[in-house]
């Protein structure tokens, strides 16, 4: 079963003591921001973005000239999993460095990469990524927002639906029709346009979750003028360069640690109870835990060396996702206690935020059953 | 199920149904309360129902009570009753009469509140934290300290200073604040601290079953029609096999849930309960977990949305399963039992016919 | 979701003490017997069958012309669950209990029922049923063995796989092909006939269950000469009255009890040791056990009611089955042990038999797959 | 891994490929010893992997040796493999040389054997229980008591009185009698007992976990294989919904047992070990039972017979998942770790780079 096969990987002394570099940095700042769960989507903080973009650690495996700091990915997998397990609000910049950026790197012309890059490396500049439509939602190739190419650029019209932060961002990744759909080739003539969310024609109108939080959005557009340039990629190669971002973001720590925060509280909290017995029942997760970061840090370098991840990447997501849920589970039954977003008690709290987030999790990013299918699929081709 | 009773919870169905719309549960989270539907409850007489009429309640027994609280899950109805309907339950033991009005309860043992007699009347200190409603209730039933001694005691809240609080389903669940405030008169009686305490948890934790195995209903009878509505490739979702895995075990674990929910109600109805309570509660929260968690994963994006109905349900049973004990806290209690039961064997204690005769009715004491 | 109410009943005072009477019995037969898990399927003595038989408890509910006692379903299920709790002896004569006989109440001849009927419920006739074939496990239809009507009878070809008990059974009740397969009606030609074991022609070959017990068989048939008497209910109906002995099967206690024995065994040793936590963490299985319970006992009833408690069935087996295999992992953890076979420590016998003849417990009588699309096809049928 | 690890790991794998048969496997429950498998494993110096060269052993490290064992998992070799090696091993640390022997060992509790010396040597009298393949060993490695002080020692097996026994696996686990046997010399050594137990327990528990980790691989194989080859309805297995996140299931759980399986084989061949062996075991005995599950439900009705290869690998792992400890036993063992860290916090604990040096290689103390 080769396409399951894992390497174990350690950590250089330098890259512990760039950890610690990380690590104090958060410390210092812990007085700025509340620790949350799952704040790569929930924590918005364009200050917090910039203090990181000021020490080099947004887009910090790109080349220098765009603002990078040609760091290894092992480094970044460091900075990203540091910053989760701190709860530190992270979700403004989070999906421009972590797909925007290198889909500029990869299909980006000279001009969008000088143009776009640095911004982001600072920190100042905000993607979403538009894919799903109401009725387009496992299935995009059903995808029925469309640009037609004028004199005055591309006109888009359409619709796209749980965009996360499109609210708080500056542009969005749309995938759209950029060519009639035919029966036999249903994924081609689709294209990934840079829309600016200031746009006239732009309205962003957010869905609430379920906690009552504005997460992600219904985005309209009506007769949107985008420059021609704005094209990433190859006209009609949006499907595919789509679908190598989504494999890309299925196996990353933000799949593991969303909860963190909480599980740090528990443990702390039965240390300090000396509770022998509830910490021995919380220590299948940290098995679970251990497992799931050798595996996602095993799939980063596999991904460095350009190595085949998708059956990896994808179980990775399932796991992960099925373990964040299971913290918040075994928690609330080894201490109980009256969870609530209002609490002013920490382990409530993030107890509260742990359970209402919960079904996110196994949504975004593919669904359990899509995932499991493409394990399948993996592991029954060999 | 008698024929009368059946009325009743048809006609308590009928209501619900016609005037608990999704909107009027959303509002209870913009801070409006229910106030129509409240003055339609109690003037149907729901609000005391199991209240003697010699007391001016409605009547009825305690079976009838559960199976309306059972509706009342099923509807998500944002309205303070079960907490009334414990209150005026623990004080007819009392042959206090029925009232029109909102009661709430608290039995938390980190509430510490001290009553002391004044020359007119009683000054009342001390705070009481996760009331449940407090910030619409007229009265709160808790246990009070007396010249040193435990009691149970009725706090009038007009003067008490509430901040407000609420569990994952956005119910109310406040701090109240008694900062020295001074009463002329109060319903205070002498009580056994710990047989109080277990009286009332094991009142909770049935009412809360019963609400649970409610709700889970509507979560069952949700995502059935969600996946007849919905399509997916072509076919509505039911016809996919994996969406088949879960209704099924969607189907099974509310039938198992409601059937221990309906035994034990059926036991406290008559009188008679032993480990009915401890095993249905322990169950209900430990089911709540299983079935949100498939209904959500069944209705994907749309149900984790405010929007949709969905969520008004799971977070009452994310809420609920851990109020009046979470399945760990009833799991010692039924080990307890098992630990000190007389029956030789397991197989002995299952088929026992519980004759044990519950507490309440004899009065707080 | 009418279809999915089950009342809840009540054993009045004359069944309590009825009740009494069995467990006294079986008290009293302590010592003939060894207490084990899965007895109605592995437990084989023809003393303890007969024993039963001559107590009246076996055909209990039939009417006394043919042997039974004309009991109500509420006392036989007393007499089945206390039998399996107990872990006795019970498999020689369980089929031709729980299916045979009623089958032959329902579409027997006159001849049928006093021939088999009163042997039956003496108990010292045996049977053992004939369903599946290699190609025909979930899809019946697929069947092949096939009966031919001539001059001396029906003469029988084929085989069948995974009959329990055949190798120590007189008789088995044969499903198979008396005409030929039409594409639009597949389920149709088929029929149940009696076939005695000892006949020429019959070669039944044990197949060696994992622990290396023989519970269940291949049978070949090769031109066996059958009575034309021995054809069960109508020509051509077979499937149907199949299908409806499957539903009847499927909520019974043998769905919940198999393991039993195991629990009881941990709860005492729990209780000896006053391991507080042990029995804590046990009661789960004690909750899930009372709702299976009485769910169990309410379709009893609803059967006796004769109302369609197909949904409802499926249910208790899907659930119950998961509930006996549960029982084993939940044990293991909490008293370490050495499990095995072959160990004198009754608690390590006990749970090695529940852990090797779990996977059974799922597979007969319907896989979970078929189960749960029984129970949503029900469901979303309202 | 390095080539030369490939090339010793890429021979053994086609050697057990080759000569351990489904039938092989099966002669062990029918009472016959694989002689001659044994003698090729003898002859190749695996069964000395790990021992030094100086001491007459193979040479190689413990990463070999539990690399080989993992294959060992995978083909369910009916050899004593892991308790000669282990017995071995240990021996080597007090610079015995390497022996062509069946080595087996016991650190049971409920063993209690005394050894007193006599005029002609000593003599042996007790009992050690759940002795791995006794009857086929020449020696047994046990904590005794002499002249009251526990020690480590060697015993000879040809006259003990051994009872068989199996576990799940039908692997022999036998009860061995010592009735006052007497034997001229043998290898007894002074030990910290608490702290003997515990390597033996490391070693056993981090040995089984990559004898599990093995047999996961071959489960997931047999599924998928069969996943390809059945047909129902008309359609590969595989093509099932149902039958794909069965799949998906085994599949990520093997792959995470291999993987955290893996880690602790590299931590400990580094001789840098602190959780890792305990959070491997755990996971592997707790994800045995899902992977089992799994695949059993797969196969279905064929996978349960004797005759089928899938249930020589199920009971290995429902054996092995206890052996050495259960989940629940090194859940506590990790427990205490994370009680008694020095850092301040959990992250800190996960991110650190373990120092702790393997108390294995400093001799039998």
């Amino acid at each position: 079963m080769n396409k399951l096969k894992i390497p174990i990987m350690g950590f250089t002394e330098e890259q512990e003591t760039f950890r610690n570099e990380v690590r104090q940095f958060i410390k210092s700042e812990k007085e700025t921001f509340e620790s949350q769960v799952d704040s790569w989507l929930s924590g918005y903080s364009p200050e917090f973005s910039q203090k990181l973009g000021k020490k080099g650690w947004i887009g910090m495996t790109w080349p220098k000239q765009y603002g990078g700091k040609e760091r290894s990915s092992l480094e970044r997998y460091i900075v990203i999993e540091e910053l989760l397990a701190a709860g530190a609000p992270i979700a403004a910049h989070w999906f421009a460095d972590r797909q925007t950026g290198p889909l500029f790197l990869k299909f980006g012309t000279d001009e969008q990469k000088e143009f776009f890059l640095p911004k982001i490396a600072e920190g100042t500049c905000y993607f979403s990524i538009g894919l799903s439509e109401p009725n387009a939602g496992s299935d995009l190739a059903a995808i029925s927002t469309k640009a037609e190419r004028t004199e005055n650029g591309w006109v888009l019209n359409g619709m796209k639906i749980w965009t996360s932060g499109a609210h708080l961002s500056d542009y969005m990744i749309v995938l759209c029709r950029t060519s009639p759909k035919k029966p036999d080739r249903k994924h081609e003539g689709l294209s990934q346009l840079v829309v600016d969310l200031s746009s006239p024609g732009v309205t962003i109108r957010p869905i609430k979750y379920l906690t009552g939080e504005e997460h992600f959005n219904e985005v309209f557009f009506e007769s949107v003028i985008i420059p021609e340039e704005n094209i990433v990629g190859q006209e009609g190669n949006g499907w595919k360069q789509s679908m190598a971002e989504l494999a890309y973001e299925r196996s990353g720590p933000e799949r593991i640690l969303s909860t963190f925060p909480l599980l740090e509280e528990l443990i702390g909290t039965l240390r300090e109870n000396k509770d022998v017995q509830g910490m021995g029942e919380s220590m299948k997760l940290l098995s679970q835990l251990y497992s799931l970061r050798h595996m996602s840090i095993g799939i980063a370098q596999l991904l460095e060396e350009g190595a085949d991840v998708n059956t990896t990447a994808a179980l990775v997501k399932d796991m992960g996702t099925k373990f964040e849920k299971n913290v918040a589970e075994v928690a609330r039954l080894i201490i109980a206690s009256h969870p609530s977003m209002t609490s002013d008690v920490r382990f409530e709290k993030l107890l509260a935020q742990s359970i209402l987030h919960g079904p996110g999790f196994t949504l975004r990013g593919g669904t359990t059953e899509i995932l499991r299918g493409i394990v399948t699929k993996g592991v029954v081709a060999e | 199920m008698s024929d009368m009773q059946e009325i009743i919870l048809d006609s308590t169905n009928k209501m619900f149904k016609s005037l608990c719309s999704k909107e009027l549960i959303d509002q209870l989270e913009e801070g409006i309360f229910a106030e129509e539907l409240w003055s339609v409850l109690v003037e149907s007489g729901i609000t005391s129902v199991g209240v003697p009429e010699s007391l001016g309640g409605t009547g009825g027994d305690y079976n009838d009570a559960l199976h309306i609280l059972q509706l009342y899950g099923r509807f998500s109805v944002p309205l303070p009753l079960s907490e009334t309907l414990m209150v005026q339950w623990l004080l007819a033991d009392h042959r206090v009469p029925a009232s029109r009005e909102i009661f709430t309860l608290s039995v938390n043992l980190k509430n510490k509140i001290e009553i002391e007699e004044t020359t007119k009347g009683y000054s009342i200190r001390g705070k009481a934290v996760h009331v449940p409603w407090a910030r619409h209730a007229k009265s709160l039933l808790v246990l009070v300290n007396f010249e040193g001694a435990s009691k149970v005691a009725l706090l009038p809240l007009e003067q008490a200073g509430v901040e407000y609080n609420s569990n994952l389903a956005g119910e109310p669940s406040d701090t109240v604040n008694f900062e020295s405030i001074d009463v002329e008169n109060i319903f205070l009686e002498d009580v056994e601290e710990e047989k109080f305490r277990m009286k009332v948890t094991n009142l909770g934790g049935l009412i809360k079953t019963a609400m649970m195995s409610g709700a889970m209903e509507a979560l069952l009878e949700l995502s059935v029609l969600y996946s007849k509505e919905r399509e997916q490739f072509g076919r509505p979702l039911h016809r996919l096999q994996a969406i088949q895995q879960h209704i099924a075990v969607l189907s099974g674990e509310t039938v198992a849930s409601v059937t221990i929910a309906n035994k034990a109600i059926q036991a406290f109805g008559k009188g008679m309960v032993d480990h009915e309570i401890a095993a249905a509660k322990l169950k209900l929260s430990e089911s709540a977990g299983k079935v949100t968690e498939i209904a959500h994963q069944l209705h994907g994006a749309i149900g984790v949305t405010h929007e949709h109905r969905l969520n008004q349900v799971t977070r009452r049973l994310w809420a609920w399963r851990d109020e009046f004990g979470n399945e760990n806290y009833w799991a010692d209690q039924l080990a307890e039992k098992v630990m000190s039961s007389n029956k030789e064997s397991l197989w002995e204690m299952i088929t026992d016919r519980p004759v044990t005769k519950v507490p309440l009715g004899e009065g707080i004491k």
